[in-house]
């Protein structure tokens, strides 16, 4: 196959500004980075069955040829089945994390992204010296 | 009877419970126009998805945005009117039908999900035919159509409160 | 057989249908639920006879051969698996019922039923199929199912956790969509069996980059190092029989997938058998490293699922019989033992009502049947022999020393040093919890929610689904000559791939 | 064999319920399970000594070459009848000394009684694994002996640090065993033996093996958990920690040295390890005032002793090594529990307060009295004539065999000396101390005392009785037969040199404050090197890297964890592609030309959803994207993905509204724990990796796609012409099955999530489900009321 030069920086675009919104701390800005990152993934799924094509429908008069290389054939069916459900999938968790995103707003107030209270702990606290007796000591 | 302020124009019922001077007249009434229409149309696209643009997932959000479009327009009271089973009928319905269309190709001697074509000669309608994959992408619609209806419930309805 | 292949997948889903549709009456959400699962139990056992006697039994779903169709494969491993999955599935939603029904609670039991019973579909569905992009669907179905359970009581260390656990699950997600497309892209099929023939014509720098990036998506689930850091901050927070489940059952879906695609669609490639073994050391000490400084008992018992992650890892990283047997063992005993744990976590909490390791204490004399409950799975873990732990653990060894490159050495030193470690962790627990002076109950610090902790007993139910998990592990040491020959014959399979291929692609 | 094993197993798991009947007495039922193994033993001591040992194979996970193989020779019944003669004593002798109230003395009889059995499996297996097995069970029960009294600290940490040290040696062990059973090809002990490997691995295995039984048998510097270990009951020091568990590091190196002594690396370390520790333990045990303590500085001392007799590798070293076996855990074990009557009979054991003892308890004090001579090597005593016969094994040799000779001597000399110690402090009648009260103590006690010092005095008197046994034994090595085991060998230079030994102790016993105001300046100098300290600085250094590795792996941040996953990414297969692939220059800009148009529209919207500072404009321009991406599916030919992605992006703006107007506008502007420049970093890494990527997988393709047959069979076969369709409901339904249940659990989820909000506080209705209740008012509506059904 060759490649598409747009599709694919179009994908590169969407993965990075996707990771960039990832790397925040508010649920918002995170839900929306991986939204862009599903659209692009979905992009680059669909992409990966080739170039563009007539729509796969079959008539009664046969059969067209999925189109492997540049030309006008039918479009991989495949690949737009499996974006279909990619699509679906990813919104029923992004409703799921919104959710999440409203629940947290119901118990915080906003819809930031805290860190680990218990992780803060171990990493802030000082080891404890190991209680080491010598019953020799005070002979 | 429900105390609609002129009764003239045909209402969303359960309306009445958002505040009056935030109720659109206009709103209300193409919703409930259109409502039904857009279910029909969803219902069009579920039959004809095997042979044109459309199914089950496609027919449910279909008919997912009509509910919304009742929502929007007049608030969860309108929801309520509108939807009298809890949307985990349709849920738990729709995934037991998707299911049980797979096993039933299992249980007729082939392999789960093995699509079977009916040939039925109906008393009025002739003979209908119809394949497995109607029952599955039934289930489809329904699990699509109640998760929306969920979503305006809690998200939309309840988060109101 | 073939009837049976689809129906750990199938029955779940239509009970959890039903569930759905039950949710009023919860005694028939309970009998659906322990029903199904026994005769999921009971299927995936006539499976594994049946992989084990004549090899590999393949459905193609809907009638469709492969590679038009999804293909069903119960080969020994997966078979393998799904015995143990269901086994512990069930003793869990024992404990579960045990813990619900003394409680007299129900809130949250209407939702947890279908999503428990969905959760195991997509575990027998992931271990099942022979489809990549049905692997795709099968971990969202278990995750989805995951991402409730985790968030069930809804309170805020739960949605703290929940959006730590759903966001990282969801890139990992993403990045698999994004490697399905790579590989379909490159070889224009996704069924495993197809693909595996079609990689073989494939650069091998793509070849290699493909099988990376299936690592560190799987590597996620599988809480390698060093993308394990989402596990110990979000397991521990959810009820635990929900954190059993997970922390016996989802990472070894992982694990199970990189055994599967690393062998199956990518033989032959050191690079990454070497890059295993550096993983698999890392994983191991990092891991054991974190449960020593916890003072919060599931933490520290999700520091060492992350910790004996690196055990099986050590196992693909030798590529060896001998290595894959002792991997695909240390799942079997890890799953079983690991999830044995945190319900023994449970308990503790129940009667203490607090896991806390400072404030607890002197529980071996008010109950002195729990601290056996406690002892025989934390020694298993911490590889005492001849409990199963250590078992694996010598197969492991022995697969290491014999491979005898400097990569391998080093990875069984490692192996012994968290092993020490290990030992160290569980008797740290030991010592406070079930050692010193009986410390005060601490009371519920939520009464309104779902569990009801500290309660100084437990209910029947809850103790003896716990020992039927411990009886479960004591097993595997009785059963452990024609387990490893079993799982011999399945790390044979893995590494002999055209099996596999044939049997799907006839 | 095995049954003997089972049967303490047995036993050890009814201990508790048996303890609810029987009280006390159950060490009475559970000393049936030693008694019977000894018995067993002396039955079968007649073939054993002829050369005829007992063997026993079951198997048990022949893949891992892990056999139940037992065997009894002659070395086995040396220590078959120490462990089950001294353990039937020891537990006949607890059924008197614990009060019948005190609790958990059921489960103390069930681990003690296991204990017995793991050690009659180790000296009895003939696979190293198994021998680990029981090894390592030993570790365990010793573990949990240790910190029967949980309640005090110190005995919890005494437990974990034996545990820690000998696990540590056990698995150090493991991967020597490893190594050798694959030098060899079995992993059988008398294979091994028979035929022993050499080159390659074996040093290094034997040195990982040897570690394992300095770490067991208390040799240094791993000793100290030993002396710490007497926070244990006292029959358990007695038992555990002088006459059985600590042997097992001695036993090994008695089994291998036949074979392997010869291996260049063997005697070096073990008789530099074995002397050290006799001299260290016997220096420390000099300045003991707990009894207890003297006498676990004292059993460290003989345990050097047996090493370097047994580590030596000669036939006479190894005779002397056996009888010393045999001696010590005849005395030690008196020694021990008549300290234990001593504590039981006065409150104490703490020689500073210790007086008049003897004079009350004559027998006990007799009993130990002879004990103590014993180990002094005292003649017509049998500690003599082992020691006689350990330095009648150097006295002949080369420059390093003398070496090790004045060494044993020293040792012994303190020997002797700790030994006056030990009956002057425990027994001796102090002017400047008051009396204690005594209270007399129960038969039950004192008999085992008695019969274990008499047993030392009669094998004293009459050493031929013991010679066979240890004479088999010796026969396992090559050269020539020893001499037999005599209490008078005339007038020889090891008698000289013993007399020489019991008067130098004499002299040390008798300037014992001097002694002592030496040692303590030289222990201010040499605690930096303290054994026993550096184990406390192992830990706290593991706990230091522990919290260290700990606060950097487990930051406890969501981004930084999205970024290490990010990272992995670009950095593992992206850098593999990097190294490896080049995009060949087959690219076309694009397919359609309204592509690109599109794409520009898409990335601008893309860019501004980063930007937004506001919550609706990011959400906005994210669904401005979605439905570019669905004019994109136009254009590629997909229809029914084009209306889905239309319809899905929607109703999710919907939902965006629905939750974000709760939610403030803006976004709080807060420090993030990554800086800019990394998130960018980052994120152009993941944007360049993917887009190469894309376009090197594309190019690899060469063969034609699967879903060619769809395009054939679609409307034939399934009856469908739209074919994207009939892939999701037919030929790839499973899929679609597995996707509607997503959907339908996270309808659940969002249901249960929203009613988590109303949980608290306000009560559920009964029969009140998830699902209904995020309906609102479920109970207004007509026809759902709640149902009586629901408890």
């Amino acid at each position: 196959m060759t490649g598409n030069l747009t599709l694919a920086l179009l994908m590169g675009l969407l993965y990075g500004v996707g990771t960039y919104l990832l790397l925040q701390r508010t649920l918002t800005r995170v839900v929306v980075g991986l939204g862009l990152l599903a659209h692009g993934a979905n992009l680059l799924l669909l992409q990966a069955g080739g170039p563009p094509g007539v729509a796969p429908f079959v008539g009664p008069e046969g059969a067209g040829v999925v189109v492997t290389s540049f030309g006008e054939g039918t479009a991989d069916p495949l690949p737009q089945a499996m974006v279909l459900t990619a699509i679906v999938i990813s919104f029923g968790v992004t409703a799921f994390l919104l959710a999440l995103a409203f629940r947290s707003w119901v118990l915080t107030g906003d819809d930031e992204v805290r860190d680990d209270v218990e992780d803060a702990r171990v990493a802030r606290e000082r080891p404890q010296e190991q209680a080491h007796t010598d019953p020799e000591a005070e002979l | 009877m429900r105390p609609v302020d002129s009764g003239a124009a045909p209402r969303l019922p359960g309306a009445d419970e958002i505040d009056p001077v935030r109720r659109s007249v206009v709103l209300e009434t193409v919703v409930r126009l259109v409502f039904h229409t857009v279910l029909v149309f969803s219902l069009y696209l579920l039959f004809a998805g095997h042979n044109s643009p459309g199914g089950g997932f496609v027919g449910g959000l279909v008919a997912g945005c009509a509910f919304v479009l009742r929502y929007v327009a007049a608030g969860r009271g309108a929801l309520r009117e509108a939807v009298p089973v809890d949307p985990g009928v349709p849920l738990g319905l729709g995934l037991v039908l998707a299911t049980a269309t797979g096993l039933a190709g299992l249980v007729a001697g082939g392999q789960f999900l093995e699509s079977g074509k009916v040939s039925l000669d109906l008393p009025v309608l002739g003979v209908v035919k119809a394949t497995s994959a109607l029952p599955f992408d039934t289930g489809v619609f329904l699990v699509v159509l109640g998760l929306v209806l969920g979503l305006l419930r809690s998200l939309g309805a309840e988060a109101e409160r | 057989m073939r009837v049976l292949l689809p129906l750990p997948v199938a029955l779940p889903l239509l009970a959890a249908g039903g569930s759905v549709l039950l949710s009023r009456w919860q005694r028939a959400q309970r009998a659906l639920s322990v029903l199904t699962l026994v005769v999921v139990l009971a299927i995936a056992v006539a499976l594994l006879v049946v992989a084990d006697r004549d090899g590999a039994t393949v459905v193609q779903l809907g009638g469709w051969a492969a590679p038009a169709g999804i293909s069903l494969v119960a080969d020994r491993l997966s078979a393998l698996l799904l015995v143990v999955s269901a086994s512990v599935l069930l003793v869990v939603l024992l404990y579960a019922i045990g813990q619900g029904a003394a409680d007299g609670r129900r809130s949250a039991v209407a939702v947890f039923h279908p999503c428990y019973l969905v959760l195991g579909a997509g575990i027998a569905m992931a271990f099942l199929t022979g489809d990549l992009f049905n692997l795709f669907v099968a971990f969202e179905v278990m995750l989805v199912a995951s991402y409730v359970l985790i968030t069930l009581d809804g309170g805020s260390a739960q949605v703290r956790a929940g959006m730590t656990y759903v966001v990282v699950s969801l890139l990992s997600s993403v990045l698999f969509v994004t490697a399905v497309g790579l590989v379909y892209a490159a070889t224009g099929t996704v069924n495993m069996a197809d693909a595996a023939g079609r990689l073989q014509d494939v650069p091998e720098g793509l070849r290699l980059a493909l099988a990376l990036t299936l690592l560190v998506v799987f590597g996620v689930k599988a809480a390698i190092f060093p993308v394990f850091s989402w596990l110990p901050d979000s397991y521990p927070t959810a009820p635990s029989p929900v954190t059993a489940v997970f922390a016996g059952l989802l990472t070894k879906v992982g694990v199970y997938a990189v055994l599967r695609t690393q062998t199956l669609l990518f033989p032959g490639l050191g690079a990454v058998a070497d890059l295993l073994l550096v993983l698999a050391v890392l994983t191991m000490v990092v891991g054991v490293l974190g449960a020593l400084v916890q003072d919060d008992l599931k933490r520290l018992l999700s520091f060492t699922v992350v910790s004996h992650i690196g055990y099986m890892l050590l196992g693909l990283g030798l590529a060896s019989t001998a290595g894959l047997a002792g991997a695909i063992l240390y799942t079997v005993h890890h799953i079983v033992v690991q999830t044995t744990l945190f319900l023994v976590a449970g308990l503790v909490e129940r009667r203490t009502g607090t896991s806390s390791l400072a404030r607890s204490g002197g529980l071996q004399r008010a109950a002195p049947v729990l601290a056996l409950l406690y002892l025989l799975p934390a020694l298993s873990l911490a590889g005492i022999p001849p409990l199963s732990g250590f078992l694996a653990k010598l197969g492991l060894i022995q697969a290491a020393t014999s491979d005898g490159g400097v990569l391998a050495l080093g990875a069984v030193a490692a192996a012994l040093v968290t092993s020490l470690l290990t030992l160290y962790a569980m008797a740290k627990v030991w010592s406070s919890v079930f050692w010193g002076t009986p410390s005060e109950v601490v009371p519920d610090p939520d009464p309104e929610d779902t569990l009801e902790v500290g309660t100084a007993r437990t209910p029947r139910l809850m103790t003896g689904a716990t020992a039927l998990a411990v009886a479960g592990g004591l097993a595997i040491t009785v059963v452990a000559g024609p387990l490893y020959g079993l799982t011999s014959r399945a790390a044979d399979d893995l590494l002999t791939p055209s099996r596999y291929v044939e049997a799907v692609l006839p | 064999m095995l049954a003997l094993i089972a049967a303490h197993g047995v036993l050890a798991v009814l201990a508790p319920w048996l303890f609810a009947r029987l009280g006390p007495r159950v060490f009475l039922v559970m000393a049936l399970a030693p008694a019977a193994a000894t018995a067993w033993a002396a039955s079968s001591a007649r073939d054993v000594v002829a050369g005829r040992p007992v063997e026993q194979a079951t198997a048990w996970v022949p893949g891992l070459g892990l056999t139940l193989d037992l065997r009894l020779d002659a070395l086995g019944l040396l220590m078959v009848t120490l462990v089950g003669g001294v353990g039937t004593l020891v537990l006949v002798y607890c059924a008197w000394y614990f009060p019948g109230d005190r609790q958990g003395l059921g489960r103390f009889a069930g681990v003690l009684t296991g204990f017995t059995g793991a050690m009659l499996g180790l000296v009895l297996a003939d696979d190293l694994i198994l021998l680990y097995v029981f090894w390592e069970l030993t570790s365990v029960t010793s573990y949990l002996l240790i910190g029967h009294d949980d309640e005090d600290p110190e005995s919890r940490r005494a437990a974990q640090q034996a545990l820690l040290v000998t696990a540590f040696g056990g698995l150090t062990m493991l991967a020597g065993f490893v190594l050798l059973s694959q030098a060899a090809g079995t992993s059988s002990l008398s294979a091994l033996l028979a035929d022993p490997p050499s080159g390659g691995m074996v040093p290094a295995g034997l040195v990982l093996v040897l570690v394992g039984a300095f770490t067991k048998s208390a040799q240094v510097p791993f000793h100290p958990w030993l002396p710490s270990a007497m926070a244990a009951p006292t029959p358990v020091s007695a038992y555990l920690h002088a006459a059985a568990m600590v042997k097992a590091g001695v036993y090994l190196v008695a089994r291998l040295a036949p074979a392997f002594a010869v291996v260049p690396l063997w005697r070096p370390v073990v008789l530099t390890v074995g002397l050290a520790t006799m001299l260290v333990g016997g220096w420390r045990a000099l300045r003991q005032t707990d009894l207890k303590r003297l006498l676990a500085f004292g059993t460290v001392s003989q345990l050097g002793f047996l090493m370097v007799l047994f580590g030596a590798g000669t036939a006479e070293a190894a005779l002397a090594g056996a009888a010393l076996l045999l001696a010590h855990g005849l005395f030690k074990a008196a020694l021990f529990l008549s300290v234990g009557v001593v504590d039981h009979a006065t409150g104490t054991r703490d020689m500073r307060e210790l007086s008049g003892v003897g004079r009350q308890l004559p027998l006990v004090g007799l009993a130990a009295g002879s004990a103590a001579l014993s180990m002094a090597g005292v003649p017509l005593l049998f500690g003599f004539v082992s020691k006689e016969a350990a330095y009648e094994a150097f006295l002949h040799g080369s420059t390093s065999d003398a070496i090790v000779f004045a060494g044993l001597v020293a040792g012994s000399v303190m020997t002797a000396a700790y030994s006056a110690r030990f009956v002057w402090g425990a027994f001796a009648t102090k002017n400047h101390l008051v009396r204690n009260e005594v209270h007399a103590p129960s038969p039950g006690l004192v008999l085992p005392v008695v019969l274990l010092a008499g047993a030392g005095l009669l094998l004293g008197v009459l050493p031929s009785l013991a010679d066979p046994l240890v004479q088999a034994y010796a026969a396992s090595y090559p050269g020539p037969s020893p001499e037999h085991l005599a209490l008078w060998h005339g007038p020889t230079a090891a008698l000289g040199w013993s007399l020489v030994t019991l008067a130098l102790a004499a002299l040390l016993f008798r300037s014992r404050s001097a002694v002592g105001r030496a040692q303590r300046r030289a222990t201010r100098v040499l605690s930096r090197v303290d054994a026993d300290r550096s184990f406390a600085r192992v830990l706290d250094a593991v706990e230091v890297l522990a919290r260290r590795t700990t606060a950097v792996a487990q930051s406890g941040s969501l981004p930084v964890y999205l970024g290490t996953v990010l990272a992995t990414l670009v950095v593992l297969p992206g850098l593999a592609l990097l190294l490896t692939s080049r995009v060949s220059a087959d690219l076309t800009p694009w397919d359609r030309p309204l592509q690109p148009v599109v794409g520009v529209l898409i990335a601008v919207a893309a860019v501004a959803a980063a930007r937004a500072r506001r919550r609706f404009t990011a959400v906005l321009h994210l669904g401005a994207v979605g439905y570019g991406i669905a004019v994109l599916f136009v254009l590629h030919g997909a229809p029914d993905l084009a209306l889905t992605q239309f319809l899905v992006e929607t109703l999710a703006l919907v939902i965006f509204v629905f939750v974000l107007r709760r939610l403030p506008a803006t976004f709080v502007r807060r420090p993030a724990r990554t800086s800019q420049a990394v998130r960018v970093g980052i994120a152009l890494a993941v944007g360049a990796f993917v887009t190469g990527a894309v376009l090197v997988s594309g190019q690899a393709r060469t063969a034609a796609p699967a879903s060619q047959a769809y395009l054939d069979r679609s409307l034939d076969e399934a009856g469908g012409s739209n074919v994207v369709n009939v892939v999701l409901v037919d030929f790839r339904g499973f899929d679609t099955l597995g996707e509607i249940t997503v959907l339908a659990v996270a309808a659940m989820g969002i249901a249960s999530l929203v009613l988590a909000g109303r949980g608290r506080g306000s009560k559920v209705a009964a029969g009140e489900t998830a699902l209904t209740a995020a309906g609102g008012q479920a109970t207004d509506e007509p026809g759902t009321s709640a149902p009586e059904a629901v408890r």
